[in-house]
């Protein structure tokens, strides 16, 4: 789980959807032992302009330490990012932050994984993970048309149980991820990535059923590491916490850094 | 019998207000923490000094969110201060960061003039901290909200107040967003500055056009990083030619070359801030860059502090 | 009867101290020469307005080379406002300029009070300038080489002694190297600036270092570019709730993004500098880029204006 | 003459010696217009860091308006473009500048060109010229060692009469290219490119002996289109001028500007 700051070539870059890439990274020891959930930054070209790394979930590590990211390229650093070529080395630190929580043992219980666009990504690896602990978790996924699909494949290739959604009913169910959440049988446990808005619909559903929820935030970023106190989050204070170096708040709530307590907050906790 | 090694470290070796440093490169306040996060990914033991994040009487909370916008070769923050408070940081940071090498210099802020006094007062009953540097770009609430840092006389009066309440040399950390740097700095030396450290952060904004609405929640930010290193070199030469005290200067430093920018202007030790950001070891690689500087120049780096005037 | 394009352009007309403009897009002055340069290259008549390089009563030599050294997303330039004077410039560049589309704006420089006053009364003379813009950055020679653009009282001064010699509208050219910029733009105003330009360079400088000596000749220079752009727009935000007249921003824009959080916190018209050296035709696209998100927003550009606040 | 922006492709680059790139960048009808000496100015990078093109003399010109600029990978500019592969495009502004003044007819009397270093690339295009004319020029080179010679294959071509000088001796001639330059039988002409204390040499030699010279000079650029005046160099006021926008200077002297008046001047005029 110790942060690595290192160069590697790029083994692999294909485009698979309009502005969505995967991008393959060469292996590091390091990358070995990042949990589900957990994510890296990316250094995008090679001068100060841009001048911040990049945050990206991990999508699954390979067994010799490669990994894969998907990203969508929206702004100045992934559209760098996004024109470069297999060979060309990319700096990465990580992995960074705090993942998923996995369940202490294989369980039959319904595990729900919620994603919303370019948050599925890190849901694959949890869904591996899960899939090598024997659970084939339900992944529900929401998405604004067919063209934005993406990680079908690799969901079903560790046999989840697959259900999709679209904005404009262009391919599979046409509503919201969250109505294809409700008409799952009793979930025991609920992992969600998406954008603020479906994770705080998740968050309420779960939280009005007392359902365990997990979900993965989002914040802009500079360190990655806990230092700056760029990305923090508002979360409710729920037992005594213990003293933690940045817990400082006002009543009833305190920050919480998404790259270091997070990204992964329990959904109960908070405060959207 | 000294090795190599040794004798290219030994090129380093200088003094800041009477403290010893193994060499000149620092971290500055606000970009390492408490030192601690960085520790995994890195020998810290190898830096000259780590100034810590800011520390109050009380736990601050800080700015709504967002707090941080990058900007071309810069980043603006309005982080606001958070801080878990003096007392949290002499029980929980302190005691790890004293066992380390580095000297650590601690960064107070206030809100009144009393304030910064507090917590000077307590950090005096502490070991291992090896001094003070005093953050005067904090709001002063009580003159109303305008900061310590751009009023020469409300600047000493912190000043002389934190020297009042420590046996710790003092280094004010003078804000750039002054019509006259040497002014700031004359003020704070005549009121028992040890050295000084610049430059804080610029004050800057950015509009988020899609919002219609300012970037950061609090409206404006400090500007950090590469874009304003020309900016803090030449308050760096200006506050050389004013005052006698050693400067510590900082502002954009992302390679030895910046640093010794920084030095040949007249910085007797530099301070690496965002650039960590991007590239945790960069003040690692600016004091490896600076010893071998040294070498192939054949000088110590006393040598080459305010060359280039 | 009015065409789409008629009814796009119709989006962006603008009036700026009296002056009726096609569009809020300018050049920015001294990196636009007389506007002759560049017209081989672009269609200069679709830019609202040129403003002209820096013009003085004699001849200036302006500074010793080197001049320019680039910096991270900025630049430092040390010219020195070198320029063959006035009389040259209304004999060998007017002409020319007031042929075209563009409103000019002549930039007005001077190293006494009576200089500007006298730039002014010659130029009050002649046809086809639409406004001066005062840059009140220049050394004040009597009072011993204080910028006019860092004292209120001196800028006042300048102000009022070129409004007292033209009949045009009197645009003064804050210097962003003070302080408190509000300020400065209260004392202009009061002094009778019709319209505020902000912002000129901040003043920077880089060293050479295998030289160990400053990299500009004239050691220090002033800062333009992509860097200074969180801290122009801070000053226009700053300005804009300050003072009642219109504000003419600038520093750092290089696409319509970048002219839009100039407008929103509060420019009513914007001007680009720096960027037109690397791409000459950025300000026409900026125009461009302006029409098409008024059209696509539905609303004209002066409904823009200070929306952020 | 016109200058242009354009964006066009890398036809292709080839590292030619230690550090030196020989860049091929596809056609534009402006580039036929271009003369030698004349330049053109790169952006260098998608992004703001680093800010300024970067000035290039044109080493020659294909008929289809393809042409080539050979350069140093010294700092942060030209270690981008040594990274850029062929397909990749780069902007250009250009042809810029006043070149060399070709002789006005054939002739049979000596004409010299001097090359110094990553100076020598202009004057590849200048023999060429000069040989389309059925002028054989000499031309005689300067470097500091074998490992750094370049164009010979360019002059040889064009039939040139070469000589070539290194410092240390490891290639040709030990000594200095002015060295060559004296050994050639009364030179009626001389055009030189190279660095400022070889320039000044060359010129030097020049003026004593009333030969015409003209030199092509170097400064740091920001505009490369005459208007932010940074590059302007001390010239010597030897008739009364015509007018010129930005001929201000002292006793004796006038500024000029080494992107619009240069980059080739006489040498007779330059004040060094
Ligand atoms: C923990 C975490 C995991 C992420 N995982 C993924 C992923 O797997 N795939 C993916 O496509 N995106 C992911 N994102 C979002 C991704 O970081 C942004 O899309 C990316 O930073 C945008 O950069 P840009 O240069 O294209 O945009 P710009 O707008 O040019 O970026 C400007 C600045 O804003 C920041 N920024 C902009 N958008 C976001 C955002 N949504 N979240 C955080 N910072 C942002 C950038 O990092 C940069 O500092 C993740 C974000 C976080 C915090
Ligand atoms: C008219 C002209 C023609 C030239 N032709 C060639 C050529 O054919 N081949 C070649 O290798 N070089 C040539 N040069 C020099 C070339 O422009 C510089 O080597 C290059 O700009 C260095 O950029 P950099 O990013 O590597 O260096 P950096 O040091 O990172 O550049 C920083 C800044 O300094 C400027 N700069 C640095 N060195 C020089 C220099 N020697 N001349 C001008 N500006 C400089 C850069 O343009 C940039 O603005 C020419 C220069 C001029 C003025
Ligand atoms: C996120 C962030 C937090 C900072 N916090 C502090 C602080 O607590 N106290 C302080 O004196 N300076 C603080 N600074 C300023 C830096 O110490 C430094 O002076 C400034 O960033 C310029 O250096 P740089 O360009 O290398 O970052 C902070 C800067 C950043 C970017
Ligand atoms: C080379 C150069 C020359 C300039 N000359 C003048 C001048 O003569 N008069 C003036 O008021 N401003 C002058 N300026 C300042 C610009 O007009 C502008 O205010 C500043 O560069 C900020 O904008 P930018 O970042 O878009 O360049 C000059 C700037 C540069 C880079
Ligand atoms: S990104 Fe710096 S604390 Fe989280
Ligand atoms: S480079 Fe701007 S005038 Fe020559």
């Amino acid at each position: 789980m110790t942060a690595a700051e290192f160069t590697t070539p790029i083994l692999k870059q294909t485009r698979i959807a309009e502005d969505i890439y995967n991008l393959t990274l060469g292996p590091h020891p390091a990358m070995l032992t990042a949990t589900p959930g957990q994510f890296v930054q990316l250094a995008v070209g090679p001068t100060w302009d841009p001048l911040l790394r990049r945050p990206f979930s991990i999508c699954y590590v390979k067994d010799d330490g490669a990994f894969n990211i998907l990203y969508r390229a929206q702004g100045k650093g992934t559209a760098l990012l996004a024109h470069l070529c297999a060979g060309a080395s990319v700096n990465v630190l990580g992995p960074l932050g705090h993942g998923f929580t996995l369940p202490q043992a294989p369980t039959s219980d319904p595990i729900v994984l919620v994603g919303g666009g370019i948050g599925t990504p890190p849901l694959v690896f949890l869904a591996q993970s899960l899939s090598n602990m024997g659970i084939r978790p339900h992944v529900t996924l929401g998405f604004t048309n067919a063209d934005q699909v993406i990680c079908e494949e690799y969901f079903r290739a560790c046999g989840a149980h697959l259900s999709i959604a679209t904005d404009d009913g262009s391919y599979g169910y046409h509503g919201l991820v969250t109505e294809l959440l409700e008409q799952i049988n009793k979930p025991a446990l609920i992992y969600a990535c998406g954008p603020r808005g479906m994770l705080a619909a998740v968050a309420h559903f779960a939280n009005t059923r007392r359902i365990s929820c997990q979900v993965s935030m989002e914040e802009h970023m500079a360190c990655g590491m806990g230092v700056c106190l760029g990305c923090v989050c508002k979360t409710k204070v729920t037992a005594p916490a213990a003293p933690q170096p940045n817990a400082v708040g006002g009543p009833g709530w305190q920050w919480q850094r998404v790259c270091m307590e997070g990204p992964v907050f329990d959904a109960a906790e908070v405060i959207f | 019998m000294s090795t190599t090694q040794d004798h290219e470290t030994n090129l380093l070796v200088t003094q800041i207000a009477g403290i010893a440093l193994d060499n000149p490169v620092m971290v500055a306040s606000g970009t390492f923490g408490y030192g601690r996060e960085y520790a995994t990914l890195m020998d810290i033991d190898r830096l000259g000094a780590i100034m810590v994040k800011g520390v109050s009487v009380t736990p601050w909370t800080g700015n709504p969110m967002p707090r941080i916008v990058e900007t071309p070769a810069g980043m603006l923050n309005a982080i606001g201060l958070q801080n878990p408070g003096v007392a949290y940081f002499c029980r929980e940071a302190l005691p790890w960061l004293r066992q380390r090498k580095p000297a650590v210099i601690v960064n107070v802020i206030g809100k009144t003039v009393e304030e910064y006094a507090e917590v000077a007062t307590r950090l005096d009953q502490e070991q291992g901290i090896a001094a003070l540097e005093v953050n005067i770009s904090c709001p002063n609430v009580k003159e109303g909200g305008i900061a310590f840092g751009t009023d020469p006389v409300a600047a000493a009066e912190v000043v002389a107040a934190v020297k009042a309440s420590t046996s710790l040399p003092v280094i004010p950390k003078l804000s750039p967003n002054v019509t006259d740097i040497t002014a700031m700095a004359r003020a704070v030396v005549d009121a028992g500055a040890s050295a000084v450290s610049l430059v804080n952060t610029f004050l800057g904004m950015a509009i988020d056009v899609r919002k219609k609405r300012p970037a950061l929640a609090n409206v404006m930010g400090g500007l950090s990083g590469p874009a304003i290193r020309p900016l803090a070199v030449r308050m760096v030469w200006q506050v050389y030619e004013a005052v006698q005290v050693p400067i510590i200067g900082m502002g954009g430093i992302t390679c030895v070359e910046d640093a010794l920018e920084f030095i040949m202007a007249g910085a007797g030790a530099v301070a690496v801030g965002t650039a960590t950001f991007r590239h945790p070891t960069t003040a690692l690689q600016v004091c490896a860059g600076l010893a071998a500087y040294c070498k192939a120049e054949g000088v110590t780096i006393n040598e080459l502090v305010g060359v280039a005037h």
